[in-house]
């Protein structure tokens, strides 16, 4: 058993044992969901440090590290052939950092879980499964393997968000669980389409490899997508476009993209703050994974001819996002549609095509990773305190609670993009790239860089407006005396929880290469994978 | 026609005569009475079949037995149910019950049918029998070979008939004990 | 000539006529009586065929038997009557409808 | 202690600027109970001490030297920490050093007894740390990031008493004026990168840098683009029109604060800026921060006249000398511009320490005597000369510097850019002359309102009701800096010559060769005009103010609309602040209503259509099975009396059966 897969199935030992102990050691489930989380996140440190930096990646079983391959699942089919599923896991340097990432946010999470009352066993055992879920996304090679860890994700947080959730969460859960669905039932058409169009050189057989669909060598001519020879068109549109775009949407609503996202403000909103932390810290960063493993690297053809569009939303969900925040006032939901603008950045950053671009868009993916997650735990700190996050309603809290207005101010600040902090790489380099673009001749114009800095200037807008509004100024209240006495300040848990994920905003901000240099030799390979169709 | 299938025919005549008026008569008492006519030409029938034994049998446990049973049980009940089963009222003869009747002619039909179907086809073991003259002739002695018969190939189910009517008599009469005063 | 067949015709007569006392009757006895017909008209036709039967005298023999089970089965029936008639102070079957849906 | 002398000047400086570092970092950690600011005063002194003897002597005048430590790699790029060390940025780290350690020792008692003094400390060590290392970035983007460091510690300090309403609404709004020149600044980063693929200014403006090698148009429309965009930084950093809303608000901070970096250095960064990527500006870029900087020269000074606010005053006076430096780079110029920096650095950080004196005290006066009165209203004051003699005549001192009277460091550098514009505009062409006259313009009303605000505060007798026991001097941790910046006022720190700004040492030493000719007897007449024209102005302002011949109304429009800056402030709110605001509610209305209203409109046609079906399956599908099974139910109600309980109708069903099979077999 390699050490991805002890990565991805550790978290299914934690459920199995949080499921068959007794609810009289109920107490004991939080600390078994820790241990196991801490030693997966010290596991994949391990992996960090084990990391050839020199490997490729992307699309050579060879610039894969940790790989794993076992035949899973051989049918025959007869007239249709042999039937390959493999368990192919492995890690290159787009996937290793969020691995990472995903280690740590799930540690986060559990910190925050820390106070969950309600039927803690199904609770943590659910969050443990989706840990799973979610290492064995970032890990899959097969595509099989990959759509079943992707819709294992759902179930659980379909019931976490619908059963720990807020007032509205039944809604909630099931816009985001059918918006998802909605993509990804349409992933696996293509997904079959695809099985049928490319054949594994060694065996003879059709697969499910991702490597292999990434070869154009391995397509059947005149399969559904081959390369050569293709004449399938659906409404109009080429097969392998039309490949593209299904698969671009599904990850898009993941990301999210702005005329899909509107499950994201609904499902923070009401899923409990671990959910939450969840959601934005990981859960966004599987819709960019997915677009740079799966879209960009199995039709870099298609990815290369639509990239002016992607670049187009990236901006427009740049904008859209940062006016959307500007005008809420709920803090969650400001929060979350900062996410959105957020995101857009990745978009951007991945269609521009260029090294930096898409460095800056899987750094700017590892940045939100943990500051957005840093931030909805700061929502729930006062969330937990009064139940109540509307920004009107606080006032002065500097005064009252400094240590956690410094925490906020800190991760306002760092997520504004201030230097020194990881997001100002992410976005500094997205809007270097995007506007090294056309240089490059990728097809992004120069705008889409200048709106994307605009977007810059709202998010600090929106966040300085937020601080200044709940935090500066006399300590005035809603609930009076009574919140006054209920809103202490942070204490040691939250601090613990708080400080290590500032701390290394700050560590990345001031030391982007721990990230850059892991992922150099992938993103150049995968830049000239694509841009041999520009 | 000589006097063997006169007499045939009158038994036949007699038997299902008395039977039709078994069956139309109102009076319970009366039909028992006709049945017993029935019963008695059924016998005289039997011995137009050189089965002998079974004609005196049939009138000693039917109308010996059988009859004078359901007379005695007819006529020592109590008081009720003799006028329940007098039932004097109304016609003297019931009309017939016309489903009943269609059914019946039904049947009579179908058995007649298959009769003269079977006439053309009769099963293998009679027409060898009737090759080989293994037919029952009146100059037989039934009686002696019955006997044998019972005593040798039949004494299984002449066994069990024993018991069995030992324990259908048993049970009759523990049926029809006057009930236990709890 | 007395064929076989006259006795079947017979047998068939008495057959249906028992077979009709049993349905159309109202009354427990008289359904009693319209078993023994039908039995008596089996019987003949044991009698009838075992006349081609000399080896086993099949016919005969179960026709004795048949015999000895009617005589059983009336007094079975009667002990049957008598008690119904005690329990429902009728035998008229058309009353006695506890088996009705 | 002989290796100790021997650090290198790569290594002092980064030490120069590691330093206040280390003490933001002590100070952090230690947090409340360390109020004394003792790391933050170690540190500056360290750093100017280290800055003066190893940096700026021993690299002043001599070879330049840069430093590069591999910092991250992204794709095939490799960004570095660069330092670059040469005269101009040596000088400007000097200056900023010299600047901050008197700041840091006034602080200390101008400071004293405020709750949160240790967060003082801590913002004001962060920015002496993001202000050093902005002055010896070689890399642009660690310049960038410097850059919005010191926007984010002056962030912190304007709003550093949080709970006033009007400081937290000023700092927000600095942050975000600064956002947009930030941005300007990185779209500038983008261009020279994507066009030199390279951050690195000696690569790129090195003695055959990029920019020199033929490769590049240097009038090309994407260099014109990065010119205006890294002046659209310095614009918003250096508080030019029209995005120097943010200055006269930020005064809102301790005033400690706004002499470091609302008046000597942050602002000035803008210029420091432009100084070191000049060979970049082609001539479109030029004009335009040439109109920028004149029109926010004059505006600036126009609005300073209607200001009774102290501090707002001088803070719409470093506007104004922003501009004469912005006009100084534009013309080719930028040593006199620097000059103007280094000299104004001084002056206008004493004009605001004594007006932090004069503040303080009155607002002891306040406090003390219970009265309610804004202890920064000049029109409360008047007559302090009796009380504060010392800072009364450091603050005359400094006031001279800023209308260029001879003998001080403003004269020198004031005539250098009002000369060299002269001469700029002479070569250039008439229309051009427009500048330079702008610029005397200006100088004399800087003149007459820095006389009206020494009048209206010395002069006269005080406006407020006195217990005149409690006005004095400052304490002398506040009037020893005060001294000597007084003393770094006058013309013999810069030159030799007190009337001729040839000799100055900093431009001598920062060559630059002047794309006009020199005119000589310019030389004379503008000292002579500007200092006649001042003293012209100072003898109007004695009358109006000291003698009371006070000849306007004082609730006149003019007045009004130069007090509220012809009332852009609003202006700015309504065009572009509620429009932003107003966009976010119509996004938000457009996504809550039209977007998500699709997403749900498309749930509801989902569901309806389901109602549909489901109308469908309820009355038509099921009503077939329902149909069926009451069918059956009705047949078998119907064939019930079959169940009648009468045994011999069971019979004769039975037999019935048996009837008609034997028929079908028989048909059969």
């Amino acid at each position: 058993m390699g050490l991805l897969s002890l990565l991805i199935f550790l978290p299914l030992l934690a459920t199995v044992l949080i499921l068959l102990l007794p609810a009289t050691l109920r107490q004991s489930y939080k600390y078994i969901a820790l241990g196991f989380t801490v030693v997966q996140f010290v596991l994949s440190g391990w992996l960090y440090s084990q990391f050839d930096n020199a490997a490729t990646g992307i699309n050579q079983a060879n610039g894969f590290q940790f790989l794993e391959q076992l035949p899973w699942i051989r049918l025959d089919l007869g007239s249709l052939g042999q039937l390959e599923i493999d368990y192919f896991v492995g890690v290159d340097g787009v996937s290793l950092p969020l691995l990472v990432l995903s280690a740590f946010v799930m540690l986060m999470a559990i910190g925050a879980s820390w106070n969950i009352t309600k039927s803690t066993k199904g609770y943590f055992s659910l969050l443990m499964l989706l840990n799973m879920a979610v290492m064995g996304i970032f890990c899959a090679l097969d595509f099989f393997l990959f759509y079943i860890f992707y819709e294992v994700m759902l179930l659980p947080l379909y019931f976490l968000i619908g059963i720990w959730g807020g007032t509205n969460r039944e809604y909630a859960a099931i816009k985001f669980f059918i918006y998802t669905l909605f993509g990804s039932v349409f992933m696996l058409l293509i997904i079959v389409g695809l099985y049928f169009s490319v054949v594994n050189p060694e065996t003879g057989a059709n697969t499910f490899n991702m490597l292999h669909m990434m070869n154009p060598n391995n397509y059947v001519d005149g399969s559904f997508f081959a390369y050569l020879n293709n004449y399938y068109e659906v409404l109009g549109i080429p097969a392998r476009m039309l490949g593209f775009i299904v698969l671009f949407i599904a990850f898009a609503i993941k990301v999210p993209i702005v005329p899909l996202h509107t499950w994201l403000p609904d499902a923070h909103v009401e899923a409990p703050t671990p959910v939450s932390i969840i959601l934005a810290g990981i859960l966004l960063k599987i819709g960019g994974y997915g677009i740079i493993r799966v879209c960009y690297s199995i039709f870099p053809d298609a990815a290369a001819d639509a990239n002016w569009w992607l670049g187009l939303i990236g901006a427009v969900s740049i904008l859209y996002g940062a006016l959307n925040a500007l005008a809420q006032k709920d803090l969650k939901r400001l929060i979350a549609y900062s996410s959105v603008s957020h995101m857009g950045f990745v978009l951007l950053g991945v269609a521009s095509l260029t090294a930096e671009g898409i460095s800056g868009a899987l750094f700017q993916m590892i940045s939100h990773g943990f500051l957005s997650a840093a931030l909805f735990f700061l929502v729930g700190v006062i969330y937990d305190r009064v139940h109540d996050r509307y920004i009107y309603n606080f006032r002065g809290l500097a005064t009252h609670m400094p240590a956690y207005t410094g925490f906020v101010a800190v991760a306002f600040f760092a997520s504004l993009g201030l230097p020194g902090f990881s997001a100002f790489i992410g976005e500094a380099f997205v809007i270097i790239g995007t506007f090294n673009a056309e240089s490059v001749g990728t097809g992004i114009p120069r705008w889409m860089a200048i709106a994307g800095s605009v977007g810059i200037l709202l998010s600090a807008a929106y966040l300085l407006w937020t601080l200044q509004r709940m935090f500066f100024g006399q300590t005035r209240f809603k609930g009076g005396e009574e919140w006054a006495t209920l809103l202490t300040d942070v204490n040691t848990r939250e601090r613990i929880i708080l400080f290590p994920t500032l701390a290394l905003a700050l560590l990345l901000g001031v030391m982007p290469s721990l990230v850059f240099d892991k992922m150099n030799a992938t993103v150049l390979n995968l830049v000239s994978l694509v841009s041999q169709y520009l | 026609m000589n006097l063997e299938v006169f007499l045939f025919y009158a038994f036949a005549v007699l038997a299902i005569g008395s039977a039709l008026l078994v069956v139309s008569l109102k009076n319970t008492a009366r039909a028992l009475f006709l049945f017993f006519i029935t019963l008695f030409s059924m016998a005289g029938l039997f011995l137009f079949a050189l089965a002998d034994f079974v004609a005196i049998t049939q009138i000693m446990v039917y109308v010996g037995g059988v009859l004078i049973l359901m007379i005695f049980a007819f006529m020592l009940s109590n008081k009720e149910l003799l006028a329940d089963l007098q039932n004097i009222s109304g016609s003297f003869i019931s009309l017939p019950n016309w489903q009943s009747l269609l059914l019946a002619l039904g049947f009579f039909a179908v058995i007649l049918l298959g009769l003269k179907e079977w006439n053309n086809d009769m099963p293998d073991w009679m027409l060898s029998n009737i090759k080989s003259g293994d037919i029952i002739s009146p100059n037989d002695n039934n009686i002696h070979q019955l006997g044998i018969k019972f005593m040798t190939q039949y004494v299984l189910p002449f066994e069990v008939i024993s018991i069995f009517l030992l324990m259908a008599l048993i049970g009759a009469a523990h049926l029809s004990r006057k009930e236990d005063t709890q | 000539m007395i064929t076989l067949t006259h006795f079947l015709v017979v047998s068939a007569c008495i057959f249906c006529i028992g077979l009709y006392t049993v349905i159309a009757k109202r009354n427990a006895i008289m359904i009693l009586i319209g078993i023994e017909l039908m039995i008596n008209a089996a019987i003949l036709n044991f009698v009838a065929f075992s006349k081609y039967d000399k080896i086993n005298y099949g016919g005969q023999v179960f026709a004795l038997f048949a015999i000895v089970l009617a005589a059983a089965s009336v007094a079975v029936g009667l002990a049957i009557i008598l008690n119904v008639y005690r329990h429902y102070k009728t035998i008229n079957p058309d009353n006695i409808t506890d088996l009705r849906d | 202690m002989n290796y100790l002398l021997n650090i290198s000047p790569i290594v002092a400086s980064m030490l120069v600027v590691l330093l206040p570092f280390l003490a933001f970092l002590m100070q952090a950690l230690l947090g409340k109970k360390f109020t004394s600011g003792i790391f933050s005063l170690v540190a500056i002194v360290l750093s100017t001490i280290l800055s003066g003897l190893f940096v700026f002597a021993e690299v002043w005048n001599a070879t330049p030297l840069q430093a590069d430590y591999s910092w991250f790699t992204i794709g095939e790029k490799t960004f570095c920490f660069g330092i670059l060390l040469n005269n101009l940025t040596v000088l400007m780290q000097f200056i900023v050093c010299i600047i901050a350690l008197p700041v840091h020792i006034y602080s200390k008692s101008y400071m004293k007894g405020d709750a949160g003094i240790h967060r003082y400390w801590m913002y004001l060590s962060l920015f002496c740390f993001a202000m050093l290392g902005l002055t010896i970035s070689k890399n642009l983007l660690m310049m960038y990031i410097f850059w919005e460091l010191v926007g984010f510690a002056s962030y912190l300090l304007i709003g550093f008493w949080f709970t006033k309403e009007s400081a937290v609404q000023a700092n927000k709004k600095a942050f975000l004026i600064n956002r947009i020149g930030d941005l300007g600044f990185l779209i500038g980063l983008a261009i020279l990168f994507s066009t030199f693929g390279t951050l690195d200014l000696v690569e790129i403006l090195g003695k055959d840098g990029l920019l020199f090698q033929e490769v590049i148009d240097h009038n090309s429309g994407l260099i014109t683009g990065a010119g205006i965009c890294f002046f659209l930084g310095a614009m918003a950093k250096s508080a030019q029109f029209p995005l120097h809303l943010w200055l006269p608000d930020a005064m809102e901070g301790p005033t400690s604060v706004s002499s470091l970096i609302h008046a000597a250095t942050m602002v000035a960064a803008g210029v420091f800026l432009l100084s070191s990527i000049f060979p970049l500006f082609n001539c479109t870029v030029l004009l335009i921060i040439a109109i920028i900087g004149t029109i926010t020269a004059i505006t600036a000074a126009i609005f300073a006249l209607g200001q009774y606010d102290i501090k707002k005053i001088l803070a719409f006076s470093t506007i104004s000398q922003l501009g004469y430096m912005m006009v100084a780079v534009s013309i080719g110029a930028w040593d006199a511009g620097m000059f103007h920096l280094a000299t104004h650095a001084f002056f206008k950080c004493l004009l605001f320490l004594s007006a932090g004196a004069v503040i303080h005290e009155m607002a002891h006066l306040k406090a003390h005597t219970h009265q309610d009165f804004d202890p920064q209203d000049l029109r409360n004051m008047g007559g302090l000369r009796q009380y504060m003699p010392k800072t009364f005549l450091l603050m005359s001192l400094a006031s001279l510097a800023l209308a260029g009277f001879p003998l001080t460091s403003g004269f020198l550098s004031k005539d250098a850019i009002v000369i060299s514009a002269f001469e700029w505009a002479l070569q250039q062409g008439d229309l051009y002359l427009v500048v330079p006259i702008i610029l005397v313009l200006v100088s004399i009303l800087t003149a007459f309102y820095i006389g009206r605000l020494i009048f209206k505060a010395f002069f006269g007798t005080l406006r407020v009701n006195a217990d005149h026991a409690h006005l004095h001097d400052a304490p002398k941790t506040m009037l020893i800096p005060m001294a000597f910046l007084g003393i770094c006022s006058l013309f013999i720190i810069f030159s030799w010559n007190p009337f001729s700004y040839a000799n100055a040492a900093i431009l001598n030493v920062l060559v630059v060769n002047y794309t006009f000719p020199e005119i000589h007897f310019l030389h004379t007449i503008v000292p002579v005009t500007l200092t006649a024209s001042a003293l012209l102005s100072w003898w109007i302002g004695y009358n109006w103010y000291v003698k009371g011949k006070y000849p306007l109304n004082a609730s006149s429009s003019w007045i009004h609309l130069a007090q509220n800056q012809f009332g852009m402030n609003e202006w700015m709110m309504k065009t572009f602040v509620s429009p932003t605001v107003k966009l976010g509610k119509i996004s938000f209305w457009f996504d809550k209503y039209i977007v998500d209203g699709l997403v749900n409109g498309a749930s509801y046609l989902i569901k309806q259509l389901s109602g549909l079906i489901t109308w469908i399956d309820k009355y038509i599908v099921d009503g077939i099975v329902n149909a069926v099974a009451y069918l059956a139910y009705e047949l078998g109600n119907a064939l019930r009396f079959v169940q009648n309980g009468r045994l011999q109708n069971y019979l004769g069903f039975t037999l019935t059966m048996v009837l008609i099979g034997i028929i079908y077999l028989i048909l059969k």
